[in-house]
């Protein structure tokens, strides 16, 4: 039940287009956070923000296998996946800062995005607290015969909470269209996640019957060709499956974290960004493939800071709800 | 207007005719829980429906109350309308973080844009010899909790009707049934009605001393209320029916012409239900009492198994018509 | 790391006064919840209780493998577990029946027996409760040296609960000395453990990394073994395990369970009671070895009877308490 | 008498040397939780402790908030007295079980055979930009539940002291830290001190009127105290510091004096801790209040994160003012 992907296949039918728009994507989410840091250091930013740089090929990977009205349910380290899974950065920014234009009115932030119109139930804030909720979308999608699926995602430390094994259990049982995909980037906060986590990842989805494949999350077209596999299967009334990438987040905790060499060294920081990059290997790669050349990619990179510079002062520009907005929306 | 027709019948069926229309009337709504299907619940209250339903709209859990009460959530976000049942209230404690940090939050934190409309069915109440672990009515931390709707239906008419207005709202209601009224008869009209959430139900009327008694307790109530009827009291007995939304104008009107009140609640008195109501109308009818507000709640004690300790825990008749008693001739 | 025990070796260094020991444990166990059921027939009993007849072995077969300051912790389904452990009839019956003399003063009941001096931590209404209570005996056991062993028994529902993988993926990685023994009688209440069960459930603990073994629940010398070297295991400091007994309750699933057909044939039952009882077989094998005679079983018999009904008898005669005592032991 | 020396330190300072100095005392008290030993928790309140104590007595968990607390009632049923340490106050809805079910009726239901000598920290508070899931402060729910004790400090000095007993005592308790407080600053002497529980500490004494602030309110309660100085109203502040026990006494007693009465908290404001004392006060002083209790918590909303909005939620000096200057007025 437990298989390893290899990684240097995929190609996986992608066109050149697509390739380039994930390519895109993945420098999109890189930008974007790049500028909640600078939001954040100059004070701009309320509360915190949870950086998903170094780990964008899961959230890419993953998401560009997905229908746009297929389920995500996301994490405190969400905006990678709301970006992919196809929310825009102006909204993203007006929400991050407490805008009215955000995505929830102000009223979520950073650890809630959510977002109807791309299939997004919400980032979430509780530790493997969406667990239950990306399975319960994937109950309606085979009730309703809507053949829509439901990825869920979340950090190797949630796999401390036991909801992960109930819904597991149920998932099986019920044979729900949802993937689990664990993002393995080493750390619970500030604790690296082998002295939280016993025994064999994969072996914990197979024992409740669950087909559990692991792959390098810095591999984007290894994430798509495995995601595709797995969510075709569960789309076709397969049940569940759990992908386990395997990351790194090359920032803090949060963007307050700075200081980090009490629990993991800077060479090991270094060696990520220097070696496995995911953003350079998927552009070498294409280049090494010839499906693009370095001046695309200097455009691209041009493009998209001046959409995310034009998203941040949309976001800045934005006005605060109103306090008489604080009642509307407890109930429906 | 056309004739009513009414049948007794139990709490019970109340709420299991509530539930097959309503499942009846619109495909969205189904049942997951622990042995709901073919079991009907330990209670029986569901007996029947898997028949007429059939086994994906009447479902069999595992014991994993977190687990599907998450399911549930997700389910009720994206197109379905599902009633969970949790056996004992008690087990509540589990789907705490499901309930509250998601159900309750769902639709405010994203600005409006999803929305939680489930149900789920929990069981309150003591008195049945089943110990600490099975016997609490813990419906004052819902209560507590922006985003939910707490329910307490004291007769198979509210029960029925109240059912079918929380199946079709759009948020999550908690509708608590006393175990211990499930086969507690009472009038229910054939033809289809629904009861609005935040209304108080005047049980029976009066003018010497207002009793707002909760579930189980309005028939407590209301048996104080023969009882101090016998001594010339006329109590006043009104049910609030929803804890939240709750119908604080009715519980202040009758509170001013009374001038007394009464709070009896079978949840631990100590920051419980009891509490708010009692400041709510000690607020309200201010200038009006008589008395202070006195509380009846469940003592402060986890609930004991042996018959006469727990008997001594839960508010009883006798407890509330000695208090009715002692505040009317006081003034 | 899954092994299934061989199950017909087994005599394990038991001597014949141990040996007969165990099966006056048995009995007793079936006797005392004959009168169990005697008494809510006879409308003494207040609330409900869950009868252990059927699964005698795996309470006895396990705590004859523990000394008496051994930890468990019980369930709902309680009684065997109690009894084996070592409380004393008369004082289970006097809490069964909420008196004064009961071990928790009748303020417990079947549920919530307990008894520190038999290292009882306590039966749980709640299914799965007792789970992070037994690791922290174990954790109490390992830090302060005391070489205790804690056994948490619990039924095949309660792997439904997500509490179990936190603390077995807790005890693994801290080592502590737990056992977890699952009994698969195979029914949660009214529903058959395959329809809520999924994967298999031995790979549930080995992907966690503990030890997982099945014995047969109906052969108390193959659960006395395997406990056996499970607990050494444990107590010499190699960390948890986990134990699948196979059983079966003959009963309902409270004294109130009467007509069982929708949920269970009778044919089932009578096959487990006529071709797999535990204290038949027991009998039989120790006959077979010429380490027990039919008279002896009689004398047994007898004695365990007197002793039960004098027990009843205890328990019917005791007081309750005063209404004074409801308020005592809130705060300790 | 011997001099006092006192240090001005903060509120974390205060809480991590509470629990240093009561590791040094006995060796069976010990830290379990997220990120508490190196990292010293996210608010680094443990900063060092792990380094004085080492592993084995300040414990790093994985995310199962559940697992661990079942853990701590385990270990502190046979001999240990374990500490668990909930990061935001918000995950206590993943306890609830083993707090409420297990470790709140161990010794009950045991007739006192077992003892579950445990701490629970958590924090509470908003104001920190966090969003719905990371703001709460669900005391009341803890205060609800018989078996259970829960402590509120709100300077540094408190902290310290009860903390210690905390610790001491034979029963779980959960002790909830204002995030936004640990760095507030105030005295602590160094000699040893501990603060028993359900005495209520007057933080300000005053003629005119009676507000019952906890935790985080305090300060905010001492402000508008300052400002009502300003309009000539003398304000006394009380701070309960445990919700159970409750000092009810003090509370009643100081409401008879001044006649007025105000509850804050920043708990929700329905089925909260403030409708609790304020019934009790409502209740206790009747005969002497001029106006009805005014209570004062967060407002009926999941905690929004946009900042004008979550201003909006929290109580704040002006509120606490306003409200006092009006009942003031009134009478
Ligand atoms: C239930 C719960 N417990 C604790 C926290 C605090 N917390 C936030 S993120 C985090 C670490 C999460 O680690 P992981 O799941 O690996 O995600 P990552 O941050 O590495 O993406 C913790 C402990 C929380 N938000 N929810
Ligand atoms: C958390 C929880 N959910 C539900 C119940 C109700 N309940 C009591 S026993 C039981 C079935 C337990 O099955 P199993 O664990 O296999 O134990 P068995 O009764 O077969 O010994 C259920 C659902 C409970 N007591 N606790
Ligand atoms: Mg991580
Ligand atoms: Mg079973």
């Amino acid at each position: 039940m437990t298989t390893v992907t290899n990684q240097s296949k995929a190609h996986s039918g992608l066109g050149t287009e697509q390739l380039l728009s994930m390519y895109r994507q993945m420098v999109t989410i890189r930008l974007f956070e790049e500028q909640v840091n600078e939001l954040y250091t100059r004070a701009l930013m309320p509360g915190l923000a949870h950086l998903y740089i170094g780990e964008e090929a899961v959230a890419v990977g993953i998401c560009a296998a997905l229908h746009r009205d297929d389920y995500i349910t996301s994490t405190h380290r969400g905006h990678g996946h709301c970006l992919a899974k196809g929310a825009a950065p102006d909204r993203m920014f007006a929400e991050l800062l407490g805008k009215e234009a955000g995505y929830c009115r102000g009223k979520g932030g950073s650890m809630h995005i959510a977002d109807p119109t791309s299939g997004n139930l919400g980032a979430n804030a509780i530790v493997g607290g969406s667990m239950g909720i990306a399975a319960g979308a994937a109950f309606s999608a085979k009730n309703l015969g809507t053949k829509r699926v439901a990825v869920c995602f979340f950090g190797e430390g949630a796999l401390g909470q036991g909801l992960l094994y109930e819904v597991m259990n149920l998932a099986r049982l019920w044979d729900l269209p949802v993937i689990y995909v664990c993002e393995n980037n080493l750390y619970n906060e500030y604790t690296h996640f082998s002295e939280t986590t016993a025994g064999d990842i994969l072996a914990r989805p197979a024992a409740f019957g669950i087909p559990a494949e692991s792959v390098d999350g810095q591999d984007v077209r290894a994430v798509y060709a495995t995601a595709r596999r797995l969510v075709d299967a569960a789309r076709s009334g397969k049940g569940p499956a759990f992908l386990l990438c395997n990351t790194y987040r090359y920032r803090g905790h949060h963007v307050g974290d700075v200081n980090r060499e009490y629990y993991r060294p800077k060479q090991e920081e270094q060696r990520w960004m220097t070696e496995r990059d995911p953003i350079k290997l998927f552009g070498d790669w294409l280049i090494g493939q010839n499906l693009a050349n370095k001046a695309q990619f200097d455009e691209i990179l041009l493009q998209v800071k001046s959409e995310i510079e034009a998203a941040v002062e949309f976001g800045i520009k934005a006005a605060y709800p109103g306090t008489d907005q604080v009642e509307e929306n407890i109930y429906a | 207007m056309p004739e009513v027709t009414v049948r007794e019948m139990t709490l019970g069926e109340a709420v299991r005719e509530a539930l097959a229309e309503e499942m009846r009337r619109d495909p969205r709504v189904c049942i997951l829980g622990e042995d709901v299907a073919e079991a009907g619940t330990p209670f029986k209250v569901l007996s029947g429906l898997v028949q007429e339903f059939g086994k994906t709209r009447v479902i069999d859990t595992p014991i994993s109350e977190a687990g599907f009460t998450g399911i549930a959530v997700g389910a009720a976000m994206t197109g379905l309308r599902p009633v969970v049942d949790i056996m004992f209230g008690d087990f509540i404690t589990l789907t705490m973080d499901q309930m509250v940090n998601q159900a309750a939050k769902v639709h405010y934190m994203s600005g409006g844009a999803w929305k939680v409309p489930m149900v789920m069915r929990a069981t309150l109440g003591a008195g049945r010899r089943s110990g600490a672990q099975h016997s609490q009515s813990l419906h004052a931390w819902f209560s507590h909790i922006p985003g939910l709707k707490v329910v307490l239906p004291s007769t198979p008419y509210d029960a029925k009707g109240l059912m079918k207005t929380a199946i079709r709202d759009d948020n999550p209601v908690i509708f608590f049934e006393d175990k211990m009224m499930f086969t507690f008869k009472g009038p229910v009209p054939t033809e289809e009605y629904t009861i609005p959430f935040g209304v108080a139900d005047i049980k029976r009327e009066g003018d010497d001393i207002t009793i707002v008694a909760t579930s189980s307790m309005v028939q407590v109530a209301l048996g104080a209320a023969s009882l101090l009827e016998g001594i010339g009291i006329s109590a006043e007995v009104i049910d609030p029916r929803t804890t939240w939304p709750l119908d604080e104008k009715t519980l202040i009107e009758s509170a001013k012409k009374t001038s007394r009140a009464i709070v009896v609640d079978e949840g631990y008195e100590r920051y419980g239900v009891t509490a708010e109501i009692a400041s709510v109308i000690a607020t309200g009818a201010f200038y009006d009492l008589d008395a202070p507000v006195k509380r009846i709640g469940a003592m402060h004690v986890p609930i004991p198994f042996s018959s006469p300790l727990e008997d001594a825990t839960i508010p009883s008749e006798h407890t509330v018509f000695e208090a009715a008693r002692a505040m009317c001739k006081r003034s």
